[in-house]
């Protein structure tokens, strides 16, 4: 049945008898012509994608758990497409245009909120970082304001302005970004996928490929094998793992990052908000539970869970910037498993192995990116080709010396 | 004698005492420090000078009392603290040669000793050593604050050591969280 | 007043407070909760959704109904709960989430549209017309969000931070926690015992069964009496230990009461923790089981026999189990009419002092904003209504195991209970007692774990005479909820109803957290403690699977909210990190200089002078003075290492990209220093003083991870190498003296025997040398700003004196002090680089410097320097530029396009890193990175803005603005 | 978390500073014929095991010492402690 308001009116009046399962619960076939490995966000997207766009009918997501398990179900919810290098800023618009449609292209209230992002800086040398990279995002035809002082102040009146120990010299501000109601992303992929015939594989964990003089011709699972045209890896946090499986190396670390919310409290925050002087973003989700983080640990790990040191020092930044929420309660902290890649940049591309693509490497950017990251890959899976706004998310960028390097850290995945 | 005056790490004439409560906190600047690290392969010229010097050289986590006492601060590191004079790392490079590599360190160090019946409740809202447990002679780098430290148990005190620059900060931590107690 | 006799309460102590604006009475040991109760007060507050009204439903800290804004004005805080906030003298609270009065709520109009407001219906709506979403659906579900309210102003009080060290925490001092501190602590062994609660003893203070020959509360008092003598046991009332992290760290908040700080998070590094949290009762869930004075019957039971207080005279009981008939006796022994205790359980004991309906279920219950009566479907199927203004529910305990989920253990199940006991608990960490799952017993329980911990940290430990127990073992028949046409609530602070998860079924949102997810089950201020397991239990019947096979629910820190502000400590506002003074600091603050943050360090940026009324004239001012006759600046910021040993030499050849080796004594040559990776990562001087030293900067941003990147080379990588690092750029303040007349100034610092005449001291020398008649100090001859300068150091101490006798002796020169930002005047006029260029995407090649990647020898960062990507010839290069007309001005941040075609991305040619205004050149300048820059020199391009909406013509030119040859520095 | 320095005892890993996986101690030889293969391995490619992992920490905070830490990054339990530079002593 179809989501609109006349159906859930006339639900509501007949006890909600007709609603049907968002999604089925197939047994999986022998083979499909394309295997999505990771049924989170990237890979329902794909799969999605796949039907949707490129008109495939044989499409499978397999997903160890439940779908939207990973870090699709675990993050701060926050969508924007404020980035600097040529090789990632047409790709985040790319996502947010897909955002900005996407609840009715696949009839989910999502909840795509584009209250705005505002990154805050606080010395000269910040400024003119946002500035360059203000600048950048116009020049890609992406909005962009460049606000003084006194426009962070009309925006944001009860930041610390008057006893910072970093006070506030401006910031960069992107309308359009925001936050989505993350799990419905999910949902409403899998939802979307589904109705176009889209095996959503739940409980079914890949624990090999089959590979054949250099061909990928399917995958071991512990529902069985599952042949496949064209195997498709989108594990983001367990990318290692999964492709250890088929004998590859990546660079790529997994490491935890930690998320908070407190408890609900009525509305305060506009839109998002990041300090520029330490670890601190934040944001207010519908429910009115302010919904903040910071940094990684620092450390591997795939634990989903993460340490007090990060916590205290995400609260000191919070209580720096903002004194007012310091009577607010934390509620929940939880840690994702992050792919923090060698240059702070996604990988999409094929392997050296033929049939076998791989889609990871998000560090903690993955969730904003997960429209055109499915839209990306499917076109890649479906064409061989790379699509126009990820040609330089390729795995030798690091053997030739091109990466892409927002922060310009280098090699060492816990500082992006 | 230079006819430059000098400032304590806090930026005075004379170094400040502080009485809050019980605790006692006081600026101390009438010592000199160096860095003493054993070169590759020298421990036994090393040894001999330490010894010819009357130093004892203490293991990791202590500190050695002496005219001259020895705080450990790395593998084959010790940091020495003596009476003030114009160039304690220059006095040591002469008994020790090239059997150690040496620096002076006087000026890069503020000294606050806190004394009196709560200082250890008192360290315990300031850092996460383990200053209940500690004793006399034992020694260790700790954070207060964001700000780096040397602890330094002593009989009626603990020393805390901190980078020069930081003084006035941790000054201020000690100060207002003794405040805190009363 | 519904206050009876006896409990807890200090009577001596009476206490008046407000809620709802309106004064009541209680007494000292009252919560608020019990407080509000003894004042016929049940209605206190309203549910998320539908604004049902609602009172307590426990007296603890699972509540999920009772939640206040606590205190007012810039001191409230926003949900916190009743039932555990303690009463004192003018405590002032306010119900939530309402419009209008608590009692006539207009928000209640939801409960009304309940069908259409069922789990997710906001998934399937609100997505037409598009822009609708957010200009008019949003806004409305924003208004209706959250519960309580932030001041939106700064919070006002004080908190701080605290470590502490033990043997074995113990979490809860009931009976379990207790026995087990008792033990642990006449062993000797170090043990912070805590509890949330203010009056500690767990259920022994809301119990009425006996310990040996005194009551519960009598015995915790004499066993606190003896921790409390005991200088090894450290009992921490009000002390949530709400999170359980790796390697037995656990974190705890402390209440403070009175004191000049509001809270204490403490961090407690433990040897071995005991979980000695006990058990939390769950509800049966029933049509419009929600009403105010329907509560769990331990909360009953607490609020009688601890506060003395109860919520109403006829009372009825509804139970799947014996402790139902516990709560009414307990309730009739203080004057409680009990109206029927109503047990699903055919097998119900048996009574005579008031009418027991055995095999009977509470089906429906009735009254507006309070309970007034239940309806009862008898065994029989007969229905019938009994009056009761309280009801007491009982449907079995949940151990309270939820630190053993911190670290993501889940938990078993088990049948007896039907509940959730732990499986794994973090390692170092013991369950006792009712946390585990053990209801009787639970004293000698406390007590074996605490021997069983002692031994195994090899402390001598004997057991303690124990009090017999009155107590029976559980008697339970699984009930959840009772099945029927009306809402029954699960969770009842996000209103999640049975309904709710059936529909969660229906729609194939199966698995727990999908179930969670979907409604919103659990995810309430009291993470689920109610609730989890009910929802849990209407999914299996859903699935027709069991309760375990449907699955666990585990939980995450923190175990009860905590406030942001304790996370933080003292860490904030202008205390958020410490600050870093330079030793000339006092001096320039005296001159009013203005100072900015570069990291730590509070620097100088300009020296404003009367008269000048923009920074630009002090900073001009402070330039041309310093490239006519001389200028002093304080550069101790600079990180400073002194690298010693006798490979030093070697080692620093491998660490920077160029040669130190044959480096000669008494001079100083400029290093740059890669990444592995081949970018640039810092750059600086380093001088050669002896054979076996060096002194080596970095900037003053790098200097922490420079020194961090050279330890990792020196112990890492080439451990065989004999070198040892020291910083010292705290030992000495550094002082640049630039200008044609730096020279001559410094001729009257320094002590007459040391001849720094340019022959006898020339372009790159340094020295150790003596100021001021014998002070030691060392000298360098270098040059950042491009004229004649020199850099000099002095003991730390007597750095502001230095400061002051230059100012001083300066004076026949016209000498000032500049700051920051003529420095960065002088170094881009001069073309070095600097932060805005070392960005960590820049290589040596691109800023110039290609040739100084020395091939012929190993050095970090060589070998991958030379990827393609890294050489390409349209690679970024370093340029200057100025603006084609003189009076035009541009920025840092602008981008380069040739100077026609479109502005967009495809024409990007690069970036302005850097700019100033030349007070020398009468112009702004820049630098910046473009493509093929080094063969642009000399073409016109647009410096592009577009989020400032500006576009200047710039000329390509050299980075070097001034002096490209060198002359000046050398004189 | 806490690390048991060898010389110091317990620390919490707060003191530390990460670097990453241990083998970044073992730096190619630049003169290697395929040098810059071997680099590029080296720095950018990883084992990233679920499981017992060596890794480099910096005990800022503290001694200075590079420290090899054997942790399981699935449970975060430390079976290992040893100093970088005693461990490549021994190797070489």
């Amino acid at each position: 049945m179809r989501y609109n308001a006349l159906n859930v009116i006339k639900q509501a009046l007949t006890g909600h008898k007709d609603w049907t399962p968002a999604w089925r619960d197939p047994a999986p076939k022998p083979h499909y012509d394309f295997v999505v490995v990771g049924g989170g966000g990237h890979g329902l997207a794909t799969a999605y994608y796949l039907a949707r766009i490129f008109n495939k009918s044989s499409v499978a997501v397999l997903e160890k758990g439940w779908i939207g398990g990973g870090n699709v179900g675990r993050n701060t919810t926050i969508i924007r497409s404020n980035y600097l290098l040529d090789g990632n800023e047409p790709f985040y618009e790319f996502s947010m245009k897909l955002w900005e449609g996407l609840e009715q292209d696949f009839n989910f209230n999502a909840m795509v909120s584009q209250r705005g992002v505002l990154n805050l800086c606080h010395t000269d040398a910040q400024r003119d970082a946002y500035r360059r990279r203000g600048n950048a995002m116009r020049l890609n035809g992406v909005d962009g304001e460049l606000l003084d002082t006194a426009g962070v102040r009309k925006m944001a009146p009860f930041l610390n302005f008057d006893s910072a120990r970093f006070p506030i010299k401006g910031g960069l501000f992107q309308k359009r970004g925001g936050t989505v109601r993350h799990d419905a992303v999910a949902w409403g992929y899998a939802r979307g996928a589904d109705s176009r015939g889209v095996d959503i594989i739940q409980n079914c964990e890949v624990t090999g490929f089959r590979i054949e003089r250099g061909k990928c011709l399917g995958v071991e699972t512990t529902r069985g094998y599952i042949g496949a045209g064209k195997v498709g890896v989108a594990v983001a946090g367990s990318s290692g793992q999964v492709m250890a499986k088929a004998g590859m190396r990546l660079p790529i670390e997994s490491h935890v990052l930690q998320a908070f919310v407190s408890e609900g409290l009525k509305p305060i925050i506009p839109g998002v908000i990041t300090y520029g002087a330490g670890h601190f973003y934040v944001s207010q989700s519908d429910k009115g539970g302010l919904v903040f983080g910071g940094d990684i640990d620092g450390y591997n790990s795939y634990a989903q869970r993460g340490n007090l040191p990060v916590l205290e020092d995400v609260c000191e930044g919070g209580m720096s910037l903002m004194p007012m929420i310091g009577r607010a309660k934390l509620l929940r902290m939880w840690g994702g498993i992050m792919d923090m890649s060698m240059d702070g940049s996604p990988i999409i591309d094929k392997t050296g192995i033929d049939g076998l693509f791989f889609n990871g490497g998000w560090c903690y950017g993955g969730f904003k990116a997960t429209p055109a990251s499915g839209w990306v890959f499917a076109h890649l899976l479906a064409t061989d080709q790379p699509h126009e706004t990820a040609t330089a998310y390729r795995f030798d960028r690091f053997r030739h010396g091109r990466m892409i390097d927002e922060k310009g850290m280098g090699a060492q995945p816990n500082l992006h | 004698m230079p006819s430059l005056s000098a400032l304590t790490p806090l930026g005075a004439a004379h170094p400040k005492t502080n009485q809050i409560g019980t605790i006692t906190l006081t600026e101390v600047t009438d010592r000199a420090l160096a860095s003493l690290t054993c070169r590759n392969a020298s421990m036994p010229a090393f040894s001999a000078a330490a010894s010819s010097m009357g130093l004892t050289l203490p293991q990791a986590g202590h500190w050695a009392n002496g005219k001259q006492s020895a705080i450990w601060t790395g593998v084959d590191q010790w940091l020495i603290d003596a009476p003030y004079g114009p160039d304690l790392g220059q006095d040591l490079k002469s008994v020790f040669g090239d059997s150690a590599s040496i620096t002076e360190q006087t000026d890069a160090w503020a000294r606050f000793d806190v004394s009196g019946a709560a200082r250890v409740d008192l360290l315990e809202r300031l850092c996460p050593a383990p200053s209940r447990r500690m004793t006399p002679g034992m020694a260790t780098r700790s954070t207060i604050e964001h700000i780096g430290c040397l602890l330094i148990c002593d009989a009626d005190r603990f020393r805390l050591m901190c980078a020069r620059s930081y003084a006035g900060s941790l000054h201020h931590a000690i100060f207002t969280v003794a405040h805190s107690l009363w | 007043m519904s206050r009876v006799l006896g409990g807890l309460i200090d009577r001596n102590k009476p206490i008046q407070f407000q809620f709802n604006g309106k004064t009541y009475g209680g007494f000292a040991g009252d919560t608020l909760a019990s407080a509000l109760l003894a004042n016929d007060v049940r209605l206190m507050g309203r549910s998320f959704k539908y604004h049902r009204p609602r009172g307590p439903l426990t007296a603890g800290s699972e509540e999920p109904n009772a939640l206040v804004t606590l205190g007012t004005g810039v001191y409230a805080e926003p949900n916190a709960r009743a039932t555990v906030a303690e009463l004192y003298e003018g405590l002032s609270a306010r119900s939530q989430n309402h419009i209008g009065s608590l009692s006539f709520d207009l928000m209640a109009i939801n409960d009304v549209l309940s069908p259409f407001f069922a789990a997710g219906f906001y998934y399937k709506t609100f997505m037409w017309p598009k822009a609708f979403w957010e200009k008019l659906y949003e806004p409305v579900i924003r208004h209706a969000a959250g519960l309580g309210k932030l001041s939106g102003l700064p919070d006002p009080d004080a908190y701080e931070k605290g470590y502490l060290h033990c043997d074995l925490l113990i979490i809860g001092a009931g009976p379990a926690g207790l026995a087990a501190a008792l033990t642990a602590g006449r062993a000797g062994a170090d043990v912070i015992l805590a509890d949330e609660d203010f009056e500690l003893g767990g259920r022994l203070n809301s119990e009425t069964y006996a310990l040996g020959d005194q009551s519960g509360s009598a015995w915790a008092i004499g066993v606190l009496a003896e921790l409390a003598s005991l200088p090894n046991v450290r009992v921490m009332a009000r002390t949530t230990i709400y999170g359980a992290f790796d390697h037995g760290i656990f974190g705890a908040l402390e209440q403070n009461i009175g004191g000049k700080v509001r809270q204490t998070l403490w961090r407690i590094y433990t040897k071995r923790s005991l979980l000695c949290a006990g058990a939390t009762e769950r509800p049966i869930a029933f049509a419009n089981n929600d009403r105010p004075g329907i509560m769990l019957g331990s909360a009953l039971r607490s609020y009688a026999n601890r506060w003395a207080a109860l919520p109403a005279r006829d009372i009825a009981i509804f139970t799947n189990n014996d402790e139902g008939h516990r709560t009414a006796r307990d309730l009739r022994a203080l004057g409680a009419n009990i109206t029927a205790v109503i047990d699903s359980r055919l097998d119900a004991p048996k009574s005579t002092d008031y009418p027991i309906h055995a095999g009977a279920v509470v089906t429906d219950s009735a009254g507006r904003l309070g309970l007034r009566s239940v309806t009862v479907q008898l065994a029989t199927g007969e229905t019938r209504q009994i009056a009761a203004g309280a009801l007491g529910v009982s449907g079995g305990w949940n151990p309270n195991l939820h630190l053993t989920c911190h670290q993501r253990g889940r938990p078993i199940w088990n049948a007896d209970l039907a509940s959730f006991v732990p499986n794994t608990a973090p390692v170092g960490m013991l369950v006792a007692g009712a946390a585990n799952g053990q209801m009787t017993a639970v004293l000698a329980d406390g007590m074996d774990k605490a021997l069983q911990i002692m031994t195994d940290l090899g402390i001598v430990a004997k057991a303690i005479s124990l009090p017999v127990a009155e107590e029976t073992p559980v008697r339970l028949t699984p009930l959840f909820h009772v099945p029927g046409k009306g809402r029954a609530w699960l969770d009842q602070q996000n209103d999640v109803t049975v309904k709710d998860v059936k529909l969660a079924h229906q729609e194939g949102y199966i698995s727990v957290e999908h179930l969670k997810r979907y409604t919103t089950l659990g995810m309430a201020t009291d993470q689920g403690k109610t609730s989890n397991i009910g929802g849990l239990a209407v999914m299996a019947e859903m699935t027709g699977k069991s309760i375990p096979d449907t699955g666990t629910t585990i939980f995450r820190p923190p175990y009860t909210p905590v406030s942001i502000a304790a996370f933080a400590g003292r860490s904030a506002g202008r205390d958020f990190r410490p600050t870093r003074l330079t030793p000339s600091h006092h001096w320039a603050a005296e001159q009013g200089a203005v100072f900015v943050e570069v990291g730590m360090w509070l620097r100088a940026q300009w020296f404003p002078r009367a008269g000048e009324t923009t920074w630009r004239q002090s900073v001009d001012r402070e330039v041309l003075a310093t490239r006519k006759s001389v200028g002093i600046c304080d550069v101790t910021t600079l990180g400073k290492i002194d690298v010693q040993g006798r490979d030093a030499a070697r080692f620093l050849d491998r660490v920077y990209a160029n040669g130190f080796a044959k480096l000669a004594v008494g001079k100083v040559r400029y290093g740059l220093m890669l990444r592995e990776d081949g970018m640039v990562m810092d750059d600086g001087t380093t001088a050669r003083l002896a054979e076996d030293h060096f002194i080596t900067t970095t900037t003053t941003a790098n200097a922490v991870s420079v020194f961090r990147h050279m330890e990792f080379c020196r112990q890492c990588l080439w451990p065989d190498l004999d070198v040892q690092l020291m910083s010292i750029t705290e030992s000495w303040a550094q002082y640049s003296v630039a200008g044609p007349n730096a020279r001559a100034l410094l001729q009257r610092i320094v002590d007459a025997e040391h001849d720094i005449s340019n022959n006898a001291f020339p372009y790159m020398a340094c020295g150790q040398i003596t100021v001021c008649g014998g002070l030691r100090a060392r000298l360098f001859r270098i040059s950042f700003s491009g004229e004649l300068a020199f850099e000099i150091a002095v003991p730390t101490r007597y750095g502001d004196a230095l400061m002051r006798r230059m100012v001083e002796v300066g004076a026949e020169f016209d000498a000032v002090v500049y700051g920051t930002e003529a420095l960065g005047v002088m170094r881009i006029e001069k073309g070095h680089v600097a932060g805005n260029e070392l960005n960590g995407t820049t290589t040596a090649l691109t800023l110039g410097m290609g040739a100084m990647v020395s091939k012929s020898k190993d050095s970090i960062g060589a070998v991958l320097s030379t990827r393609e990507g890294m050489t390409a010839p349209d690679g970024l290069a370093l340029v200057g530029f100025r603006p084609v007309n003189p009076s035009d001005s541009f920025a840092a941040g602008s981008h380069l396009m040739a100077k026609h075609g479109a502005v967009n991305a495809a024409n990007d040619q690069g970036y302005v890193t850097s700019l100033c205004y030349s007070p020398h050149l009468g112009h702004v300048i820049g630098l910046g990175l473009i493509k093929n820059g080094a063969a642009r020199h000399g073409e016109v391009m647009r410096a592009v803005n577009p989020v400032q909406n500006t576009e200047t013509l710039v000329e390509v030119v050299s980075p070097h603005f001034i002096d490209p040859k060198g002359e000046r520095l050398r004189a | 978390m806490i690390i048991n320095h060898p010389l110091l005892g317990p620390r919490d890993a707060a003191e530390f500073v990460y670097l990453g996986d241990a083998n970044l101690m073992a730096r190619p030889d630049w003169q290697a014929e395929n040098a810059a293969d071997l680099f590029y391995e080296y720095l950018y490619l990883r084992d990233n095991p679920a499981g017992l992992h060596r890794e480099l920490w910096y005990h800022e905070q503290g001694d200075r010492s590079w420290l090899v830490v054997t942790r399981n990054t699935v449970t975060h339990e430390i079976t290992d402690v040893t100093l970088a530079r005693a461990q490549r002593q021994v190797q070489s």
